[in-house]
C-alpha cells in the first residue's frame, strides 16, 4: 500500500447525503450533482471518519500504511 | 351550511365518519395501510374534546377501547392484518361481554408481514372466526369513499344497537384512494346511542334481555355497578358452570344478530332482474366488476352484481336465490376464494360458482373480469 | 370498620383455597377505601384472569375481570374515558410481570393515574403452580421440576426504572401497614404501584416445603425488613428479606391531566 | 362515459409526486367540479423507494381507481420512463425530465422533455418545487382542468408560507410550452 | 423391549409423542386444560437433552419453537383457544417462512376466557383461518388418547415433509381423559425430517421447489447462509413487490398441499358400507356417535359413520360421495356447526345435514345423538 | 477493514434513507464482528420489523427478519436450540420498547446470551413517522401533532432493571466508539444491550425541524457526553445531552448455561 | 359389552379424589388387564370448589368416557351426595362418609355410611388419607378389581415414603365391611 | 358499645387455616371441627389483629369503645 490516501466512492450507492462532505475534518468532498466526489485527496490523513460515518457503505478510504496501523477499527 | 364536499382519502373517511357517528376515543398502533386513520384522529379527537392514545400495540389497543366503551365513550381502533390477528383474543371478549367498539382493519396482502402496502381481501375469514369459540360478529365492508364514510357510521350505530363488536373490512385501495365525496350534513345522519337501562341500579341485571335479546348498557361510573367477565356468566354477570344457565347466555349471544338480520344483512344489486349469468364480489373488487359489467352489458351480455356489503352474516338467502337466477355466479376478491367458498354454500349446487382471484398485489382488473363474464356465456 | 358493605354477599365464600393470602389484601384495601372515602360508584377495579385476578368479583364497585395480563390497557381505556373515576388493577404476579409485563412499564412510563396491585405469590396459582417470573431462582414449580432457573424480577426495580410515580412492597402479615401503603397509593395522581406479598400455599407453599398458609404468612413476620431499617443493612443481611414500605413517591406529569391540557389548548384554537 | 382522463406521475420517493396527484385531482373535483381520484403506491410499508401517483378525472363516476389506459405521464426518472412508457395510450403524452432521463423511450407518444429540476434550481433557487414546474407543464399540455382550479388547489395543499413560490413555480412550468 | 402399556392422559401422550417424533425444544405458556402438556415436556425433556422454556407469552412462545425449528430442532408448543388466539400472528409467520412446527390447541369453552375447565370444539374454524391472509394449515384432531400420541408424531412428519405448521386440535376430553394405551416401540415408528440441500452452500435458493414442491430446507448454523422474512419473497428467500414473483411463490405456498391431499386427509370409516343414515364428526364427539350408533345399529337401523382425523384441509371429496349414499348427515360438535357447515358445502345439497350442537360445557351424551339418528329415520 | 465481504452485494443500495444513521450503525456491527472474528456461519442476525429491521437482509449471515416487536422470542428460541450460535438481535425503538417491550425485559431477565441492538431514532421510521416511546416530551410526529404527551423509557434504566448484563449507549456520529461498545456486547456472556442513537431524518428530523441527517448527525457531536464525565455532571448540565459508553457490565449467571447444567444433572440421574 | 363398570368419586378440592380415580383406573387397566378409563372435572381453571372424578372400567372398548350410567357413587360431601344421588343406577352402591353427609338420599340403591375422615383421623392418625380408606370401601363393595391391583397401583401413585401408611388405611378400609 | 370485645365467627366462611388461632396475641381462638371458635374472649384486647388477617371475612371483632380509637383502620 502506498504512502498516500485514496479513496473510492461508490456513485450508485451514494445517496448524496453530505455527511462524508461535513465530517471530514480535512475537506476533502464536496458535492457534485448530488453525490459525493473527492475534491482534494492530498489533504486526506487517512482518518477514516468518512469511511465509518457514511452510511451507504459508499466509501472506501484506502489509507496509507503507516496511518493505518494508529487508527483501531 | 356549507356544503361538505371535498376530496378525501378511504381511511380519512374513517375518521371522519367515527367522529360524526360520536366516537370520542381512539386507541390504536400504527400500522400501513391503515395508520392514517390514527393519525387523523391524533390531530381531530382533541379538537372536539375526545382523546387519542397510541398504546404499546394492538393487544392493548384493544383493551383500551372496550374500557373506554365501557366508560360510556365510543371507541374506535384501526389495523390492519398483523394487527389484526393480535387484537382476535380481545375481540372475543368485546363479543362475550357485548361490549360496543368498531374495528377497523385495512386488509394488505397476507399472510405474515406479507406485502405491507399491497391490496387484498385476505382477511375475511379472519374477521369471522379469527377469535376462539363461536361468537357474534358483524363484518361490513366498503366500496367507496362516502360508503366508507357512511359505513363507519352504521359500524357504530350497529355496535351500540347489538353491543356487538363490528369489524370494518377494507382494502388497501378503499383506504388509500382519494375521491371526491360530499358528506351529508350532520343532522341529517341516524346515529344509534346503546340502551341505557331504566331500572334502578338495585334491580339492574346487565345480562338479561327482553324480547330484543339485547339487554340494556349501563356505563361504569353512573351508578349502576355491576360485575364484566370474559367467562361465561349468568344474567347476573358472574360466572356461572351450571350448563342450563350457559346455555341460556351462549344462545341468546350467539343468536341474538339472527333476529335482526334483515336490518343488518345488506347488499347492492346491480342489473341483477334480468341477469342470466352473476357477480358476488365485494370491497374494490366490486369496481372493477361494475366497469367490467357496464362493458359486458355494452356489448349485450345479460350480466348481474351483488355487491356484498354486509360480509357477515352472510346474505346466504339473497345468494341462494342469485343462484336459482343464475348460470353462473362469478366471484371477484383479492384471496383465493374466501366468499367464494361461502357463496357455494349458499347456492347448493345451483349456479356454478366461478371464482377470479388474485393475491399477487395487483387489483383485480376490469378486464380479467369481462374474460370470466365471457367464458361463462 | 365494617367490610361486608363493600362486598358482594353473595358470592361467599369466596373461591380462594384456606391460607390464601389474598382475601388478606382484599380487606387491606376495603379499608384504604374506606379511610379515604370513596363512593363506590366512582370506584372501578379491573383485573386480569387468575387467583389474585377474582377480587373484583367480590366487591361492590364497578368490577372489570378482562383477559389474562391485560387489565391495565382496558383500564387506561376506562380512565381515559372516565377520568373522575378511581381505577384500581388487581393482578398476579404471572398476570402483571409475565404476559402483562409490557403493559405494566408502559403504564408507568406514561404514569396514568392508575393504581396497580400485585399479588405476588411466586407462582401461576389459578393454573395449578407453573413457574412465574418471580419464583425465586431454584424454588420448584410444576414447570420447574429441577427448580426455577431464570432470575426474576424486582417488581418495583422496574417500575420504578420505568417511570411510576408511587412504588410500595408489604406483605399480608403486615396487613396494617399494607392498608396504608394501599391508602397512599391510591391517593396518588399518577401511576402508583403496590406489591402485596401474598402467600399461596396450594400451588407454591406445598411443593417447596413452605407450610400452610398460616406457618407461610407468619413467616413473613421473620422475613419482612421496613424501607427505612434496609437502608441501614448490608446485602448479605438482605438476602432473602422483603423489604416492606414505600419505595419510591416522587412527582412526575400525569397523563390523563397532560391529555385533559392538551384538549383545552387545542379546543381553544 | 363521455370524458374520462388518467394520469400517471412516477419518480423517486422524495420528489413530491403525492403532492401533485392530489393538487391536480383537487383542483378537478373541488375546484372544477368533475369526479376525480388519486391514488398512489407505495414502497415497503410506507417509505422509500420509487414512486407513482395516478389521478383519473371523469365527468362520469370513476369505477376503477386505477389507471388502466394512461393519457398523460410524467416520469421524473429513468426507472420510471422505462417501467410506464408502455402503459401509455395511443398519442398519449409523455412528459420526462431530461436532468434524470437520458435514454427517451420511443413509441407511439407525443414525447415532452425539460430540465426540470434544473430549471426549479436555477429559476426559482429551490429543487423541491421541481414537481410543480412539472405540473404546471401538466396543465398546459392536458388542458382539462383550469389554471385556476389548479392555483386554487396549490393555495390548499402547500405549506403555510410557500404558496407564492409554488404558484411561480408553477406559472414558471406553464411557460415552458 | 418392554411393553409400552400404561394408563395416560391425553395430554401426556402429547408430550411423549414428541418425544417419540423427535422433539426436543418445548416453549409454552400454561393454559388449562394445556398446562399438563408443558409441565410433563418441563421434566422430560431435560431427560434426553432437550429444552423446555416457559416464554413470558403466548405469542414468545409461538415465536420461540420457529426460532429453535429453524436452528434445526423439532419443536412444539401447545395452548388452548385464549393462547391459541394470541399465537396466530406467528403461525402465519411459520406459514409463509414454511418452518416446521406444531401446536397445539386443547380446546375448552369460549369466546374469551369462555370456560375455562369445559370441553369444546369451537376453534375449529379459527385453526384454518385464524391468522391474517390466505395460507396453508393442517389441522389434525384425535379422539383416544393412543390416536393423540400417533397423531403427535404424524404431526411432526407432516410439519416436517411439507414445511406447514400442523395443529393438533384436541378437546378437552381428550387431553384430560386416562386411558389404557399401548404405545409402539420405539424402532416402530416413522419418522420423518425435513429434506436437507443436497446443493452447496453457494447454489442454495432457501424457496426454490422441484416438483415436490417443497423447498429443501437448510437449518441455521450448518454453513447455508440464507434469509429468512415474513414479507412475501422470491425464490431467494428476499423480499419482492414484483407482481410475477409474489405470484410464483404464493401460488406454491397455497397449493402445495393439495399435490399430496391423499396422504393429508385422514379419516375414519364405521359401518358406512350400507349406511342410510350418517354421522361425520370427530374428537371426543366421535366417541359419543359411535357408542349412539353401536345401540341404534343394535336396533337395526343403518348409520355409518366418518370419523375425520384430518379437519384441515377437509376431506370434502369423501363427504360429497357420502352425501350421494345417506339421506341424513348428522354432524354432532362440541360447538354451533361449524363443520356442519363445511359438510353442508362438500355435500352441496345431496344429503340433508342434522347439526347436532352443544356449547353447555357438557360432552354430547350418546343418546342426544340417537334421538337425531331415530329423527332421521 | 473490508465491509463487503460481509454483506449481500446484490442488495444494495440500501432502502435508507439519505442521512438515515442506520447504515453507519451496521458499519459498526461489521467491524465489531470483524474484530471478533466470528465466522459468517455461526453468527445469526435476528429482527423484528421496522427500517432498522432490515438490516439482517443485508448481511451475509443466518438472518430472520420476524414479525414486528417478536425478534428476541425468535431469537431465544434459536439461541436455546443452538447454543454455540453468536445470536445478534437489532430492533428499532418502537419494535424493542413499544410492541415488543415484555420481550426485551423478559430476556434480560433470563440474561440469556442475545446481543440486542436498538436503534433509537425516537419515532417509527418505516410506518411514517408515528410517536414512539422514545420520542422526547413535547415532540413532534403523525401521531402526536400536538407534541408527545408521554414520559420515554431510559432503555438503559429499564433492561438493567429488568437484569441485563451488559448496557452501553452510544450515538452513529461517535462510529469508532460505537463499534468498541458492540464489540464488548458481543463477547458478553449474558444478555447484552446497546442503544444505538440514530438519526432520522425523513420521518422525525423534518416534522421537528432538526436538520437533514448529516446536521442531526453533527448535532450528536455536540449532544454526546462520556459516561466518565456524566457522573461529573448534574441533573441540570446533563438535560438533553446523550450519555454515551458503557453503563453496566456485570457478572450474573447465563441462561442458556444454567440449562446445560440443568440437563447433565437431569441426565445423570 | 359384557362388563362395563361406572364408578364417580365426588366431593371437595383436596380431599384427594382425583388420586382415587387414577389408582382404580390404574389397578383395573394395568394391574387386572381390563379397559379403563379415568377422567375428572376441574373448578375454574385448574382449582378449588367441588371436586368430581369419574372411572369407568370395562373389558369392552370405553367409548364414551363419562359416566352416565353410574354403578357405585363416592360422597365425601353433602353437596355431592345431593348432585349425584340422582344419577345411581337402580340397585347402585352409594357410599357417603358420615362426618360430613348427614342428610343421607333417598332412592333405590345401597348406601353405606361410614365416618371415613373421621377414622382417617383416629386410627391412621392422617385425615389426608380418608380418601384411600374410601379406596379400601370400593374395593370391597364393587368386587370388581384384585386387591392385589390395587395395592400395586397404590405403590406406583402415591408418593415415595407413603406407601405403607396409605396400604394401611386402604386395609382398614377394606375392613370396614 | 360495651367495655369488652366481642368478636362473631361466621362459621360459613370460616375455611379452617388457623391464621387467626396462629396470630392472636393472647391466644383467644381455637379450631373445633376444622372451624375457627373462641375459646377464651376475655383475653381479647381488641388489637384487630385476627380480623385484619383472617382471609375469608370470617371474624368480626367488636372491640372495646375506648381501644377501638387506638386502632387505625
Ligand atoms: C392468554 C392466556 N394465557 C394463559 C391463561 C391461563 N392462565 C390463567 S391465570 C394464569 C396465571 C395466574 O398466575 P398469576 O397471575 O400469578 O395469578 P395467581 O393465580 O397466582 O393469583 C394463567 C397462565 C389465560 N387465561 N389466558
Ligand atoms: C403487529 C404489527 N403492528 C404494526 C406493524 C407496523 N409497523 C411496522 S414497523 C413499525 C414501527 C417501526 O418503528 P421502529 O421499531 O422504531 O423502527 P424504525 O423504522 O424507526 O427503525 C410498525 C408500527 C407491524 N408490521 N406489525
Ligand atoms: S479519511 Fe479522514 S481525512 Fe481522509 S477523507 Fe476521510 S474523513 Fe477526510
Ligand atoms: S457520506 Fe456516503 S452517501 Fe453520503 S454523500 Fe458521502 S459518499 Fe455519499
Ligand atoms: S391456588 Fe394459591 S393463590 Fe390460588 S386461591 Fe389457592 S392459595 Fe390462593
Ligand atoms: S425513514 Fe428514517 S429510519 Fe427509516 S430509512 Fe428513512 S431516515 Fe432511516
Ligand atoms: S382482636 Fe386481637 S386479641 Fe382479640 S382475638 Fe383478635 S387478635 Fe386476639
Ligand atoms: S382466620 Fe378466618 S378462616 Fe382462618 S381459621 Fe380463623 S376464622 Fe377461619
Ligand atoms: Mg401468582
Ligand atoms: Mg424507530
Amino acid at each position: 500500500m502506498s504512502e498516500k490516501a485514496s479513496i473510492e466512492i461508490n456513485e450508485k450507492w451514494c445517496k448524496g447525503c453530505e455527511i462524508c462532505v461535513d465530517v471530514c475534518p480535512r475537506d476533502v468532498f464536496e458535492m457534485r450533482n448530488f453525490v459525493a466526489k473527492v475534491k482534494d485527496i492530498d489533504k486526506c490523513t487517512g482518518c477514516m471518519l468518512c469511511e465509518q460515518l457514511c452510511p451507504d457503505f459508499a466509501i472506501i478510504v484506502h489509507a496509507p500504511e503507516k496511518k493505518k496501523k494508529s487508527v483501531s477499527v | 351550511m356549507k356544503p361538505r364536499t371535498y376530496m378525501m382519502q378511504g381511511n380519512v373517511a374513517v375518521a371522519e365518519g367515527a367522529i360524526d357517528a360520536g366516537c370520542r376515543f381512539f386507541a390504536g398502533y400504527p400500522i400501513t395501510p391503515s395508520s392514517e386513520i390514527g393519525e387523523t384522529l391524533s390531530k381531530r379527537l382533541p379538537e372536539i374534546g375526545g382523546k387519542f392514545i397510541q398504546m404499546e400495540d394492538e393487544i392493548s389497543a384493544m383493551g383500551a377501547v372496550i374500557g373506554a366503551s365501557l366508560g360510556g365513550v365510543k371507541s374506535l381502533t384501526a389495523t390492519s392484518g398483523p394487527g389484526f390477528s393480535l387484537k382476535q383474543e380481545n375481540i372475543g371478549y368485546a363479543s362475550i361481554t357485548e361490549v360496543p367498539v368498531v374495528i377497523v382493519n385495512v386488509m394488505r396482502g397476507g399472510p405474515s408481514t406479507g406485502l405491507p402496502t399491497l391490496p387484498s381481501q385476505s382477511d375475511v375469514m379472519q374477521a369471522r372466526w379469527g377469535t376462539h369459540g363461536d361468537h357474534p360478529i358483524i363484518v361490513l365492508t366498503p366500496a367507496t369513499v362516502r360508503e366508507t364514510y357512511d359505513m363507519t357510521i352504521q359500524a357504530f350505530n350497529m355496535s351500540e344497537k347489538y353491543r356487538v363488536p363490528v369489524i370494518l373490512l377494507m382494502d388497501e385501495i378503499i383506504g388509500h384512494v382519494y375521491e371526491k365525496v360530499t358528506l351529508p350534513n350532520i343532522d341529517e345522519l341516524t346515529i344509534i346511542n346503546r340502551k341505557k337501562p331504566t331500572c334502578s341500579a338495585q334491580e339492574y341485571l346487565p345480562y338479561i334481555a327482553d324480547e330484543t335479546l339485547i339487554p340494556p348498557m349501563a356505563n361504569f361510573g353512573e351508578g349502576y355497578r355491576y360485575h364484566v367477565t370474559g367467562l361465561v356468566h349468568d344474567e347476573t354477570g358472574f360466572p356461572t358452570n351450571k350448563t342450563d344457565q350457559i346455555e341460556v347466555m351462549l344462545n341468546r349471544l350467539n343468536s341474538k344478530l339472527d333476529k335482526y338480520s334483515d336490518e343488518i344483512i345488506q347488499y347492492e344489486d346491480t342489473f341483477t332482474e334480468d341477469a342470466k349469468i352473476g357477480i358476488v364480489t365485494y370491497g374494490s373488487s366490486a369496481r372493477s366488476s361494475k366497469n367490467a359489467m357496464r362493458k359486458a352489458r355494452e356489448q349485450g351480455i345479460p350480466v348481474g352484481m351483488i355487491r356484498i356489503q354486509t360480509l357477515w352474516p352472510f346474505p346466504t338467502e339473497r345468494i341462494y336465490e342469485f343462484g336459482r337466477q343464475v348460470s353462473h355466479i362469478i366471484v371477484p376478491e383479492l384471496n383465493l376464494g374466501q366468499i367464494a367458498h361461502e357463496v357455494e354454500h349458499a347456492v347448493k349446487g345451483a349456479a356454478e360458482v366461478v371464482p377470479v382471484n388474485k393475491i399477487n398485489g395487483d387489483p383485480i382488473h376490469p378486464e380479467e373480469v369481462l374474460l370470466k363474464i365471457k367464458e361463462c356465456i | 370498620m365494617d367490610y361486608l358493605q363493600y362486598l358482594r354477599l353473595d358470592k361467599f365464600p369466596h373461591i380462594w383455597c384456606a391460607g390464601c393470602g389474598d382475601g388478606i389484601a382484599l380487606k387491606a384495601i376495603l379499608r384504604a377505601v374506606h379511610n379515604i372515602g370513596w363512593e363506590k360508584d366512582n370506584i372501578a377495579m379491573v383485573s386480569g384472569i387468575g387467583c389474585s385476578s377474582r377480587t373484583p368479583g367480590y366487591v361492590d364497585f364497578n368490577t372489570l375481570h378482562t383477559t389474562h395480563g391485560r387489565a391495565i390497557p382496558f383500564a387506561t381505556g376506562l380512565k381515559m374515558a372516565r377520568p373522575e373515576m378511581n381505577v384500581i388493577v388487581v393482578s398476579g404476579d404471572g398476570d402483571a410481570t409475565a404476559i402483562g409485563g409490557n403493559h405494566l412499564i408502559h403504564a408507568a412510563r406514561r404514569n396514568i393515574d392508575l393504581t396497580v396491585l400485585i399479588y405476588n405469590n411466586h407462582i401461576y396459582g389459578m393454573t395449578g403452580g407453573q413457574v412465574s417470573p418471580e419464583t425465586p431462582m431454584g424454588d420448584f414449580a410444576t414447570t420447574a421440576p429441577y427448580g426455577a432457573m431464570e432470575n426474576n424480577f424486582d417488581i418495583s426495580g422496574l417500575t420504578i426504572a420505568a417511570g411510576a410515580s408511587f412504588v410500595a412492597r408489604c406483605t399480608v402479615y403486615h396487613a396494617n401497614l399494607l392498608g396504608k401503603l394501599i391508602e397512599k397509593a391510591l391517593s396518588k395522581k399518577g401511576f402508583s404501584l403496590v406489591e402485596v406479598m401474598s402467600p399461596c400455599p396450594t400451588a407454591y407453599g406445598k411443593i417447596n416445603k413452605k407450610g400452610t398458609g398460616n406457618e407461610m404468612i407468619l413467616n413473613q413476620k421473620q422475613l419482612a425488613v421496613r424501607v427505612e431499617r434496609a437502608k441501614t443493612m448490608s446485602p448479605e443481611e438482605l438476602k432473602n428479606k422483603i423489604i416492606i414500605g414505600t419505595i419510591i413517591d416522587r412527582e412526575l406529569p400525569e397523563y390523563v391531566n397532560t391529555y385533559e391540557k392538551i384538549i383545552s389548548q387545542a379546543q381553544r384554537r | 362515459m363521455s370524458f374520462h382522463y388518467e394520469i400517471r406521475l412516477s419518480g423517486a420517493g422524495g420528489q413530491g409526486l403525492i403532492l401533485v396527484g392530489k393538487i391536480l385531482a383537487e383542483a378537478a373535483a373541488i375546484y372544477d367540479d368533475k369526479n376525480a381520484t388519486q391514488s398512489q403506491s407505495y414502497g415497503p410499508e410506507a417509505r422509500g423507494g420509487a414512486s407513482r401517483s395516478e389521478v383519473i378525472i371523469s365527468d362520469g363516476d370513476i369505477d376503477y381507481p386505477k389507471a388502466t389506459n394512461i393519457d398523460l405521464l410524467l416520469a421524473m426518472t429513468q426507472e420510471a420512463v422505462d417501467k410506464y412508457a408502455n402503459d401509455i395510450k395511443p398519442d398519449g403524452v409523455i412528459i420526462v425530465d431530461s436532468g434524470f432521463v437520458k435514454n427517451n423511450p420511443k413509441g407511439d407518444f407525443k414525447l415532452y422533455s425539460f430540465p426540470i429540476t434544473e430549471i426549479a434550481e436555477e429559476k426559482i433557487g429551490k429543487k423541491l418545487v421541481a414537481n410543480i414546474i412539472a405540473l404546471g407543464v401538466i396543465e398546459k399540455l392536458s388542458g382539462i382542468i383550469s389554471e385556476e382550479a389548479i392555483i386554487n388547489a396549490i393555495r390548499a395543499r402547500v405549506p403555510k408560507g410557500t404558496e407564492e413560490i409554488n404558484i411561480k413555480a408553477f406559472k414558471q412550468g406553464r411557460d415552458l410550452l
